[in-house]
């Protein structure tokens, strides 16, 4: 199957800081990758690249076959890349707005039926439709980050920790809501978790680590892979 | 139980905000030297507890008493003089100032007790950040800045902290050396009630959990009977 | 040793922006224009040394500040040795030379600066040149109103220095003639809508309004009548005499139909002085100069420029207290285009009387009459308006 | 004497509605504050000046002139500073700084081509008549004032809450980082809702003349100033709000002149600082947690 | 520490010696005067703004309050000069508590509300029915304690205080602790730091230095009206002057104030007409190009800017 999204040798930082050393990674139409690595690896630095709210220092990055190296965040937005980051909403404005704000290039109808259907899995966003989206729980931020992600019908989703602060029946539905997503919308997505409930779902794994990918396989592999299994899981035998 | 070691000993607490209720009569005590684990669904006042507790904000209702001393509606610093200390959920270092600037003001100002150098290193090196301490704080992930919070309660020498999912968004292989910082730091005698939705890790803590739910406890015992309670299995746990 | 200087050098402020700017680059003008017209002629005569020397005028701009004022002045004292200062306009920027001057042992020309307190007894060093203080405008004002038998007086002024003494003379004056006064109120110099006040004043039904402001408060209060479809019986502002032009085009000649107001020259046109030229001649002047026709503020600037002249030729010596002294040596004999000069001892300025104009429709053109003190007069008053 | 009272502070306030209300859109969507919103103003102000008196154009018709003129002059202040300014640690506070050089240069330019004069357009331009509302008569042109002002804000709520344009610039006063991410071209409505701030400012300086008499270069810093009293009155960073400020202020400004004349000036400050300390989010604002 | 507090001291003794023997060389006092006004401002205005982050838009509130309660003093209690600067720098103070509540807001709705206050206090001493006390618009004169020589003297001690102050601060925990407050107010409440109280002192040091430099110009202009000590330019030149040269620093200040009040000067009085427009572009180009001002050219460089 074609590449979706592809980031060839990309180096990125913050001021004098190179945080990324060259990092290749790859994301195929309809694919579920999570991408692992230690606090601190770069994740929520690649994936801020990506989307271009940081800038590229060196490499090459490819979306649906376009160089969308140095295009402009919203441009990409448009192009069909949904993006949650870690903090993920907007605190002055009502949930509901929130999630309309996630499907900015849909029409009110079609974001109607959707927020509805997303209401369905998170019935506590629509007990708190008209609260400001700032005076929400840790937990309740994550449910409408991702929520507000899913709200326009991207081709690639990428995530940033969506499972942190959620308690484990929510955790559980957020994998389910994707998984939903994914098979009926034919959704790719890139996620950056640490929670290996996640590892289930995922079609392929990268870890990060110092800037750099240090693995690159299936969720089998990983699993086999004694070190890895140490240093991430903490599993030792 | 005689309330002399009760190191915190909450009643009835009710936080609103505007017409709705956050807290809603919640009662949590925790024994001097212990870790209480304290879990619940998203929303359910965790936070707003560990709000309110420590001060940030006001109580509407209830009774707080720390060490046997009432601390309701007091207000943080002195509180924190107390020695009841707090981490946050969402990170809230000083931005602008370097790791080592971050701590050094809680050395200071957040007890008379000790020499301050050796409150700032001993704080430093026991959330193993004396390798970043002349970074700005604004430049760690928020994992570290977690981290940093812990760092500033600790150089308080607090008696007792109340810690807000330090450990979200962390792997396994790390929540394991985190676990074991605070068991290490509950031994040197801090009590500690941890605020977390992992069981696993709080397994690794304590048996002692209350689990929340909509601004009440709707459970206090082991994590296993919780684990096999229907209300817990329900709200929290899910199927 | 008696080195006779190669200039008299005479030193003076002026505000380029802020709130001043527009009355004091007139104000400089005027003082500008009597520099070139003596060095024209090369210089003034200065009796001390029995000779004719030109003057250079060295001027800063203040900016309308008075902390950026007070460091000029000083500058104009301590380093560049001015042998005469003149202020620059207003009270407020007049204000921080007043204790400068004193300090320094330096004569203040002060031009236009009216406060009552710059002139104490104790101070020799300062001098208005060309406006009373503001106490004594009103004088002649409250004579019209008592001889006309108007009752029922409503006065509206701006809360400063300049209005209020004013407002005060007028009251206390209108008072002491039984003379009943309906409507009493200070608003702030900062007022720019007068529309609701001009109702609580209708509502006392008075004869005569009197409004004491800034030109702004004169502009905003007339157009404000102007669109209510009020009308009163006799209605008086300060400024339409001092800045007729600024004052017409922004409120229109209908606007100004029929309201009073204190007229000064050029409006006022004295033609026959002792020092200096008459105001026809002037105006002639000043415009093949500036290409511009004079306003108060460049006759007022002129002024000073006439009575520094005169200063020059009576002193006997060249020195601040012989200026002061040849200045009250010739109190009370001038005459220039700008009325009659004379200061009391204090150096106020009592000799310019304000008379009262009234603006008439004439052939559907704005025309001003005199209409007090009788002497003056050049038509009767048109009462009540119509 | 009330009834008239009244009414004045209702149409004078609806008119100070609208001089602050550039000054809270360009607050709220770029929290910058523009200390230079009382020259655009007087450039306003000046533009519909010579517009009447060189070419006759009635102020009415100067409205979709300055819409022109200051959407561009708007779009090219907001691409030479903003980005920049945005970049800085506190850019809230350095704009503050930033926009008192650009109001200083405003100032300077107009005085060093124009002079420091007052000037103004006639108050019968509108015609000499008078209107009356409930036996209150009022000039017409305050009339027309009034209606200008409640058409600008129905056209501001519009814009607001009935174009995708409105919804993405509330959209980046809430956060413009998660603006960045949810598709919104962020500069280029930044830099459009920055041209209305700047348009409401100039339409507010078209018919100052027939509220304030008349406009002068040096007008600004009091206006600006007034605007600040106005937009805190109603709510920092929430436009509509500013309506609410404006009447407050309208209506405290004409009691107080009727009833306690001298005191007048002193009221809308004593009332903003009150706002400030019982409600500081404005008499309609909302607020999130600080923890 | 103690090498950057000698270090600092040095520098205060230079501007101290400089303050007290130019007159002597260059008589324009009234020039010099101003000078050490402004920097005593700016200094003041940095103890609250650059170290607790609070922008006092209506500073020069405390310099009008400080001329007033100082000229009051004079006027009706017939109190020496010198005592009735001090009387000035309380005066302020006592606004400051007054206005104590205006902390509780943050950003720039206390950049605001203080810059209301300013105006109301302004709109109260200029009222004209408080003329009995106040002498409302009509001004203060002071004529009878004029002394230019004295008062200028005292300006220099005001600013030679107001720069140990910043030193003081700056170099310890107590600004520190003010820096955690600027940074995050909970944070540091939960370092332990008593907010309130901390801010407070921050707030009542600042205001104590605007009013006694309120009043000692006062004393040393001797005849002024409330426009004058009230008036918002002072405020934002403060401000700017402050920003210019680089806030949380003794340095910043003092150098932004003597190259912007001289440029202020020298170059209003060559170019006059184009004065404030070239004052205005410098402030623009300053804000986008060196937006933490000049020191900040030698911060980057890891220099200790004292
Ligand atoms: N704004 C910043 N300025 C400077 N350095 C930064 C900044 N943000 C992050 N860094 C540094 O970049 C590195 C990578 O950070 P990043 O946030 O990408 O890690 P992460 O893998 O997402 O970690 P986590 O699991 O904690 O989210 C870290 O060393 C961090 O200190
Ligand atoms: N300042 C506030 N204003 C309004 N509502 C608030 C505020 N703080 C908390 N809440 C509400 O109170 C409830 C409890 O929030 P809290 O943050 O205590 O939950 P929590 O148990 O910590 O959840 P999580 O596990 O998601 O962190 C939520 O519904 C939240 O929206
Ligand atoms: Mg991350
Ligand atoms: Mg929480």
């Amino acid at each position: 199957m074609q590449e979706l999204l592809e980031i060839s040798n990309l180096e990125a930082g913050y001021g004098l800081i190179k945080v990324l050393w060259g990092a290749n990674l790859a994301v195929k139409q309809n694919e579920c990758v999570v991408l692992l690595g230690v606090n601190g690896a770069g994740k929520t630095t690649l994936l801020k690249t990506v989307v271009g709210l940081l800038k590229v220092w060196k490499g090459k990055v490819t979306f649906d076959s376009n160089d969308i190296t140095y295009l402009r965040p919203d441009i990409r937005i448009a192009n069909g890349i949904a993006y949650m980051s870690e903090l993920a909403i907007f605190p002055n404005l009502t949930v509901e707005e929130n999630l309309k704000l996630g499907g900015y290039f849909k029409g009110d109808k079609e974001n109607k039926k959707r927020m509805e259907k997303l209401y369905q899995y998170f019935p506590d966003l629509k007990e708190y439709k008209h609260k400001m989206g700032g005076s929400l729980s840790g937990g309740q931020r994550k449910m409408l980050g991702v929520a507000k992600t899913l709200m326009s019908n991207p081709k690639l989703v990428i995530m940033d920790e969506p499972s942190s602060g959620l308690s484990p029946k929510f955790v559980k539905r957020v994998i389910e809501v994707l998984n939903m997503f994914h098979e009926e919308e034919k959704v790719a997505m890139l996620i950056a978790e640490q929670n290996i409930s996640f590892l289930d779902f995922a079609e392929k794994t990268y870890i990060l680590d110092g800037g750099k990918i240090i693995f690159e396989g299936s969720v089998s592999e990983l699993k086999s892979n004694n070190i890895i299994r140490e240093a991430y899981f903490g599993i030792t035998h | 139980m005689s309330l002399n070691n009760l190191m915190l000993n909450v009643e009835g607490l009710i936080k609103e905000f505007g017409n709705f209720r956050a807290l809603d009569g919640a009662d949590i005590s925790v024994k001097e030297g212990k870790i209480l684990g304290l879990a619940g669904p998203n929303g359910s006042g965790k936070t707003t507890f560990i709000n309110v507790v420590s001060g940030v904000y006001k109580p509407n209702g209830g009774k707080i008493f720390f060490n046997g001393k009432s601390i309701y509606k007091l207000e943080p610093h002195k509180i924190v003089h107390l020695g009841l200390n707090r981490t946050f959920q969402v990170p809230k270092p000083l931005s602008g100032l370097t790791v080592e600037q971050n701590v050094k003001v809680a050395a200071v100002y957040g007890s008379k007790e000790g020499n301050t150098k050796d409150k700032i290193n001993s704080a430093l090196s026991s959330v193993e950040l004396d390798n970043v301490k002349h970074k700005e704080a604004s430049s760690l992930t928020s994992a570290q800045q977690k981290l940093l919070g812990l760092a500033r309660a600790l150089a308080t020498n607090p008696k007792m902290l109340l810690i807000d999912e330090i450990a979200a968004g962390l792997n396994q292989h790390e929540l394991k050396r985190i676990a074991d910082m605070l068991i290490k730091l509950n031994k040197f005698g801090i009590t500690m009630i941890v605020v977390e939705h992992l069981m696993s890790f709080l397994d690794i803590l304590t048996d002692d959990v209350v689990v929340m739910n909509a601004g009440v406890n709707l459970f206090r015992g082991s994590i296993k009977e919780a684990s096999m309670n229907e209300k817990v299995v329900e709200v929290f746990l899910g199927r | 040793g008696k080195n006779i200087p190669s200039v008299i050098k005479i030193g003076t402020l002026y505000a380029s922006t802020g709130p001043f700017a527009k009355a004091s680059e007139s104000q400089f003008k005027g003082l500008k224009f009597w520099v070139h017209n003596v060095n024209s002629k090369g210089g003034v005569f200065v009796k001390a040394f029995k000779k004719k020397i030109p003057i250079k005028l060295i001027a800063y701009n203040d900016q309308s500040s008075t902390a950026t004022a007070a460091a000029m002045y000083n500058q104009l004292i301590t380093q560049d040795h001015a042998n005469i200062l003149v202020a620059d306009f207003g009270s407020v920027l007049t204000s921080v030379a007043v204790p400068l001057a004193k300090e320094h042992r330096r004569l203040l020309f002060d031009v236009t600066g009216t406060g009552a307190k710059f002139f104490t007894p104790d101070n020799p060093y300062v001098v208005l040149t060309s406006l009373p203080t503001s106490g004594r405008w009103p004088y002649t004002l409250a004579d019209f109103i008592i001889k006309h038998k108007i009752n029922k007086i409503a006065i509206i002024y701006s809360s400063n220095d300049f209005d209020q003494s004013q407002a005060i003379t007028l009251h206390n004056k209108l008072r002491k003639a039984g003379i009943n006064i309906v409507y009493y109120n200070a608003v702030p110099s900062s007022t720019s809508n007068y529309a609701v006040l001009l109702h609580s004043i209708k509502a006392k039904n008075p004869n005569a309004v009197i409004e004491f402001g800034y030109p702004n408060n004169d502009i905003a209060f007339l157009q404000n009548l102007g669109s209510s479809g009020l009308k009163f019986n006799m209605v008086f502002t300060v400024f339409p005499g001092q800045l007729f032009k600024l004052l017409k085009s922004n409120v229109g000649e209908q606007g100004l139909a029929y309201t009073y107001t204190y007229p000064t020259p050029p409006l006022l046109r004295y033609n026959k002085v002792n020092l200096g030229v008459g105001i026809d001649e002037f105006e002639h002047a000043f415009k093949a100069y500036s290409g511009q026709s004079p306003n108060f503020l460049n006759v007022a600037g002129y002024n000073v420029g006439l009575i520094i002249k005169k200063t020059l030729e009576t002193a006997n010596r060249y020195n601040q207290l012989s200026f002061r002294k040849a200045i009250s040596k010739f109190s009370g004999k001038v005459f220039t285009l700008n009325g009659l000069f004379m200061v009391n001892k204090k150096g106020a300025q009592i000799g310019e009387m304000l008379p009262i104009a009234q603006f008439v429709m004439k052939n559907s053109k704005l025309k001003m009459n005199i209409v007090y003190p009788e002497k003056m007069q050049t038509a009767n008053a048109v009462y009540p308006a119509p | 004497m009330f009834e008239y009272t009244v009414l004045a502070g209702i149409m004078y306030g609806l008119y100070f509605g609208l001089v602050g209300i550039g000054l809270n859109l360009i607050f709220g969507v770029m929290r910058m504050i523009n200390l230079a919103h009382g020259d655009f103003i007087m450039l306003g102000a000046f533009l519909a000046y010579w517009l009447f008196h060189l070419f006759g154009i009635n102020p009415l018709f100067v409205i979709a002139i300055s819409c022109v003129v200051f959407l561009f002059l708007g779009i090219a202040f907001y691409y030479i500073f903003v980005p920049r300014l945005l970049k800085s640690k506190d850019p809230e506070m350095l704009s503050f700084i930033l926009f008192f050089g650009l109001s200083q240069v405003i100032e300077a330019i107009i005085i060093l081509s124009f002079g420091n004069n007052q000037r103004s357009i006639p108050s019968n331009t509108f015609g000499h008549s008078t209107f009356s509302i409930f036996g209150n008569r009022f000039p017409i042109s305050w009339l027309i004032v009034t209606i200008v002002a409640i058409v600008v804000f129905i056209a501001v709520y519009w814009y607001f809450y009935h174009t995708k344009l409105g919804y993405a610039t509330r959209a980046i006063m809430a956060s413009r980082d998660e603006s960045l991410v949810s598709g919104i071209n962020v500069n280029r409505v930044s830099a459009f809702a920055f041209g209305i701030g700047l348009i409401l400012a100039s339409i507010a300086g078209i018919f100052s003349f027939f509220m304030m008499g008349a406009a002068y270069p040096s007008m600004g810093t009091n206006l600006t100033v007034i605007s600040f009293a106005i937009i805190v009155l109603g709510s920092l960073g929430n436009p509509m709000g500013t309506i609410i400020g404006g009447l407050i202020y309208g209506l405290a400004i004409m009691f107080m002149q009727t009833y306690l004349s001298s005191w007048s000036n002193l009221l809308p400050y004593l009332l903003l600082i009150a706002v400030m300390l019982f409600k500081p989010e404005g008499l309609i604002g909302k607020t999130v947690r600080s923890a | 520490m103690l090498k950057k507090r000698i270090g600092s001291f040095g520098i205060i003794l230079i501007i101290a010696l400089i303050f007290i023997f130019l007159p002597f060389v260059y008589n324009n006092q009234s020039f010099l005067f101003n000078m050490m006004l402004y920097i005593a401002l700016a200094e003041g205005l940095n103890i609250i703004y650059g170290f607790t982050g609070y922008l006092p838009f209506g500073y020069v509130g405390f310099f009008g309050a400080g001329a007033y309660s100082a000229s009051l003093a004079i006027l009706f209690l017939h109190f020496p000069p010198l005592l009735s600067i001090f009387i000035g720098g309380m005066g302020a103070l006592l606004v400051g508590v007054v206005l104590m509540p205006l902390l509780k807001l943050s950003g720039a709705y206390f950049a605001i509300a203080n810059l209301a206050a300013s105006q109301a206090l302004y709109y109260i001493v200029a009222n004209p029915n408080l003329e009995s006390i106040t002498h409302g618009p009509y001004g203060i004169s002071l004529a009878s304690v004029y002394n230019p020589h004295a008062s200028y003297y005292t300006m220099l001690a005001v600013l030679v205080l107001s720069m140990i102050i910043v030193l003081f601060i700056r170099t310890s925990n107590f600004g520190l602790s003010l820096l955690a407050i600027k940074e995050d107010r909970i944070t540091a409440s939960l370092a332990g730091v008593n907010v309130a109280k901390a801010r407070a002192i921050a707030w009542g040091l600042s205001a104590f230095i605007a009013g006694l430099s309120g009043a000692s110009f006062a004393w040393y202009v001797s005849v002024f009206y409330p426009g004058t000590v009230f008036s918002l330019n002072i405020s934002v030149i403060v401000i700017v002057f402050a920003l210019f040269g680089g806030i949380g620093t003794i340095a910043g200040p003092l150098v932004g104030s003597l190259i912007l009040y001289s440029f202020y000067n020298f170059i209003g009085i060559s170019t006059p007409q184009y004065f404030q427009l070239l004052y205005g572009i410098l402030i623009i180009v300053l804000v986008l190009f060196l937006p933490d001002g000049i020191t900040s050219i030698l911060q980057k460089r890891k220099i200790y800017v004292p």
